[in-house]
């Protein structure tokens, strides 16, 4: 049995094969045996050659979330739509134009407005979440184009707050 | 002793109290927000009252509500933990007033700890040396820009309502210091229901060492000997540790005779922590007093091998200290790390959501104060602690060693968490020789990334997926669960499973 | 040191000897008999190897596939744990001989320790008061007769080869030696693969109270002060805690004086412990030396501060002692309760099976020694001995509390433990009075019925299973899962849930 | 919703109807509100006039495992066919003549014959599981009428080991 995922950005394949009580695992290089078991919901005892993994793993509607040996991975199936885990580094130019909220949390101020020309890292707003305050910087120089929240607005994750216009030198 | 107590707090340090009050027969009331009817310390307490809605300031810090519930389930005292009203005045007033005992100083010496200005003076006067700082308040923010000129940049400004690093920002140049005050403002009151801040002289990496002192209704005071909590983010104290590496005999002596007069000189009593920063040259001076049971108090329960929850209560309670100085001594050494909801991968953001699989560490020595379990939700109300791993060993080396492989044991999925940016933190050399300063993660682990993945763990991933996928598969046709005996999250629900089986 | 360390053993024990190894970075090799694949000690060891099928004798006792095992590995020694091969002179050899260390005393010492005959002469000669008993050994049974009636009945039964209560029986008149000797004769077989059984005079009401010690391999030798084990059941202990409430300092450094004098005249090395009965008027007598780690290790640890997994290691490995006995002193009181997968309303029986949901205690003072997890099966062919729970607190009384506590917050669905009975030992008024002897648990809770449960109580079950059935019920049609955020089974399994949703 | 339970062989009949976000609840006595929740599949949290009750749950295919408040419970539905749950002291007749194995284990020895007479008390045979010997008495004087089993046999719990016959006196 074929399968894929996304982890980290990466497409990993893997086939999996049932064999007495193992399982022959291909990886697309290598092919060994495998002797795996869940021991509880989510916890999963792998010998590879007499080593031992014991592997972590839960599910939400988008994620499985695997820890093994001090790593975290997010696991994820290609067919899955919306956003791949990025992290801070890899934005896109439409995440650099469209300033959404990093994380779940209340809009305390925001500190532009419509049409406002702003420089690279000037703070557009503040964010706070478990009584931090955060600051959302512009990455670009630009104008601000339009803002779709009020200060006291509770937000989601990925939720749209000012879109930004770069200016063109 | 109390029949009966109010936990006026939510969290680990909640639990924390009510475990403590049921070994000594105490009855307890928790208080939750709305959100946290699922809390842990909603299932721990005997008795829990709902006191209003998600924001703090609607619940936690709701004093009427409090006093109302206290009163309601005739609760004898009250225990604040920290944050929240732990350092609130008025609060411990109120508590007096309304004859509940507040488990903490007495309103006088908590309203002097609070006014950092005025307690400053006191300390002074006493002889002992401060940091150059404001004289006074002022509510006009030009008045803070002559102060920050006169004391001489760079300056920090803090929260005089409490600690935690909340409302604290560094402010090295005049042009800094207006949106700097401003968001320190902000967040003192959104922290504390008080807006009121004040400017310090900014003493460059330093370390940061603090003692533990309890102090009876009857005069009688001891030291529990020190903390050092150098290491921090943000102002935030991350990981903390006894003894300091810092401190020969001499200077803990000294060290602790201070705290125990500044006990003194400002009439307070229960448990309370004297802070202090400790240059390169070993000079030390007074920070301020932290008027609470601190999140870092297990250290020190873990190296004097007393219980500073059980102390709270029966000083509260009137009775004398049940030890002198002579009889307390150190033994081992104790590190804690403190386990935040924030994503040290990105910028440390809060992390709110459920916890969808949650795996503590145990063995000898460690120690896990907690406030989380598995579905669990982290609401995005309060602050991101967690929980707090603790471990206790014969010497600094080995409770490194003890602490990297709790960490290592340590598994939370569906939130972010610091665990392994602490691992990073125990294991850098510089911590490991114990060169520990405030600058500490900023010089070490600054744009920390964490460890490479290497291509075998990135297959072991995709293989414990496809595993988890494949018995999916199976176990949807209805046959793998009969044929072989896999443990899929199906074959928990017995004779009820649906599908094909 | 060692770089990697096979554990003869499983359950909770070969979990501790693994956690321990990997905090001073010595890779671990398990070794797991065919029903033991999902076991805690293979999932937490880095490597672990299979050692033949169910039954002891062909895996946990099989020399010869575990030295094997050990040569395959690269292990360089092995960690015997408790029970199994610990004692086992012959095993010692093999790996003396197979140049594998074997982490307990040499092979000299441990034969001594098992042929307790021997070893009675040795003591008796070196001037140390032992209880009356037999000077050798026989192949007739009808010599046991004779024995008997030489030292007086009632007389006791004991297996040579070991402890832990295995082999043991009373007799009181000579027409029950015979069937009580084969039986002892088959339990000692079984145990630990040696069916010799001798015969000792019964002390009747005694306390035990036996001597932690420590030697190198350099003749440095000490102890660290006692452990009382009296609560027993079926001459197993199932309660132990220190100090011993009977000793005086007077008392407690004589014995431990001849507790190091046993151990040298007997040329033993590495972790052993030297048990001795006492009686009303304070009279002791030698019983055994047990030749190794023992369970109830954690209550030494938690008084004293040292880790004897590490320093059983630290020995084997040939270092010196880091400490003399100047340096060693006793701190508070630690107990330790055995939690066994037995049912206490039915005389005791094993109780076997799958552990439907397990949530262990925590907080200060707790520690928690375990082999199993929620899911995991208990077989029923190893000792019932599924994890320990040890409290420390600064006195008895608070220790006992504690206790109470965190047995009340032990969790164990789906098997009989025996958690509610030991409850009940700890909460006895004989117990808290520190008026334990061996005759405890016969004398004060011999047909032990449990707490009445009330009518309140009751309803509350019926309540929550009934609160279980509804949604499940909801459930089922689709429609609780959106209609209100339920934490059902079937919102575990996320978008992969089957039925109307 | 109408529900019936055996907790200790004693029927519980309790109803539960669901009002905003509380239960109201009767059994048969009293009525009253609860706020019920599921805290993790295992974890129900019940506030009843304030006062708090942690509930673990556990369910095989026979039984629901009930832990609260230090006390344990099996509770069964009514329908459930098979043996109710019995402590030592309540054997029926026909316990007492059907000797049965008390937990699963190993026959080490049967100490008995076919026909022989055997006095109460009287060990009639050994099973050991988990290291311990467990002697099977006799409860009844009587006869031995027929052994299922051999020395060497695993057996599980309640399988039929010994069938006695009352001595007519």
């Amino acid at each position: 049995m074929e399968f894929e995922f996304l982890i980290e950005n990466v497409l990993q394949k893997i086939s999996l094969e049932e064999k007495k009580n193992l399982f022959i695992v291909s990886d697309g290089e290598t092919t060994f045996d495998a002797d795996i078991h869940y021991v509880s919901p989510n916890i999963i005892s792998i010998l590879i050659g007499d080593c031992s993994y014991q592997v972590y793993l839960a599910r939400d509607k988008e994620n499985r979330y695997v820890y093994l040996e001090g790593h975290h991975f997010i696991v994820q199936e290609p067919s899955v739509e919306g956003e791949g885990y990025k992290s801070g580094e890899e934005k896109s130019q439409e995440d650099i134009l469209m300033v959404k909220a990093p994380m779940p949390g209340k809009v305390i101020k925001i500190n532009v407005s419509e049409k406002e020309e702003v420089r690279k890292n000037q703070t557009l707003a503040i964010v706070e979440a478990m009584k931090m305050e955060n600051e959302i910087k512009s990455s670009i120089e630009g104008y601000v184009k339009k803002i779709f929240v009020s200060e006291g607005d509770l937000v989601d994750s990925e939720k749209p707050l000012i879109e930004l216009e770069p200016k063109i030198s | 002793m109390f029949k009966k107590i109010l936990i006026a707090n939510r969290g680990e340090i909640a639990v924390r109290i009510i475990k403590a009050c049921q070994e000594i027969g105490i009855r307890t009331v928790a208080v939750y927000s709305e959100v946290d009817r699922k809390s842990l310390h909603v299932q721990t307490a005997d008795e829990a009252v709902c006191i209003g809605p998600a924001p703090a300031i609607e619940s936690y810090l709701n004093m009427d509500r409090i006093i109302q519930a206290a009163h309601d389930k005739d609760a004898e005292a009250v225990h604040p933990g920290y944050g929240f009203l732990a350092e609130n005045a008025e609060f411990a007033r109120l508590c007096e007033r309304e004859k509940i005992v507040f488990i903490g100083p007495n309103s006088r010496a908590l309203k002097l700890a609070g006014d950092k200005v005025r307690s400053r003076q006191t300390i002074e006067k006493a002889g002992i040396p401060i940091i150059p700082g404001m004289k006074g308040f002022y509510k006009d923010i030009s008045n803070y820009d002559d102060e920050a000129r006169r004391i001489g940049y760079p300056v920090m400004i803090k929260a005089s309502a409490g600690g935690g690093g909340k409302g604290m920002r560094i402010v090295s140049s005049a042009k800094e210091l207006k949106p700097a005050l401003e968001a320190g403002m902000r967040e003192a009151k959104s922290a504390f229901g008080n807006e009121s801040v004040y400017l310090e002289k900014y003493i460059e990496e330093p370390r940061h060492v603090e003692f533990q002192v309890l102090a009876d209704n009857y005069g009688n005071i001891v030291h529990l000997f020190e903390r050092e909590c150098s290491i921090q983010r943000r102002h935030q104290k991350i990981v903390e540790e006894t003894p300091s590496q810092a401190l020969d005999p001499e200077l803990r002596l000294k060290m602790g005779e201070i705290a125990k007069k500044v006990m003194q000189v400002t009439g307070y009593n229960n448990a309370g922590t004297v802070e202090f920063l400790l240059d390169k040259d070993k000079n030390f001076y007074f920070l301020e007093v932290n008027a609470r049971l601190q999140v870092e108090h297990p250290v020190t329960e873990l190296t004097t091998g007393v219980d500073l929850v059980h102390l709270q209560i029966s000083i509260a309670s009137g009775e004398k200290l049940p030890f002198t100085q002579d009889e307390l001594e150190q033994k081992g050494h104790a590190i804690e790390c403190r386990i935040y909801a924030e994503d040290p991968l990105n910028n440390f953001l809060p992390s709110s959501g459920k916890v969808l699989f949650f795996k503590e560490p145990r063995g000898p020595g460690v120690r896990h104060d907690c406030g989380i379990y598995s579905g669990c939700d982290v609401p995005i109300f309060y602050d991101p602690i967690l929980a707090k791993l603790i471990v206790w060993a014969e010497d600094r080396e080995k409770a490194c060693q003890r602490m990297i492989n709790a960490l290592n044991d340590y598994v939370i999925l569906g939130i972010k968490t610091t665990i392994d940016f602490l691992k990073d933190v125990i294991n850098h050399p510089q911590f490991r020789q114990g060169e520990t300063t405030t600058g500490f993660i900023k010089n070490n682990l600054d744009g920390w990334k964490g460890k490479e993945k290497s291509k075998e763990k990135q297959s072991l991933a995709a293989l414990a997926a496809a595993f988890d996928s494949f018995n999916k598969t199976y176990t949807r046709t209805g046959t793998a669960a009969e044929k072989k005996e896999i443990y899929s999250p199906w074959l928990m629900l017995g004779k009820w499973r649906l599908g094909g089986g």
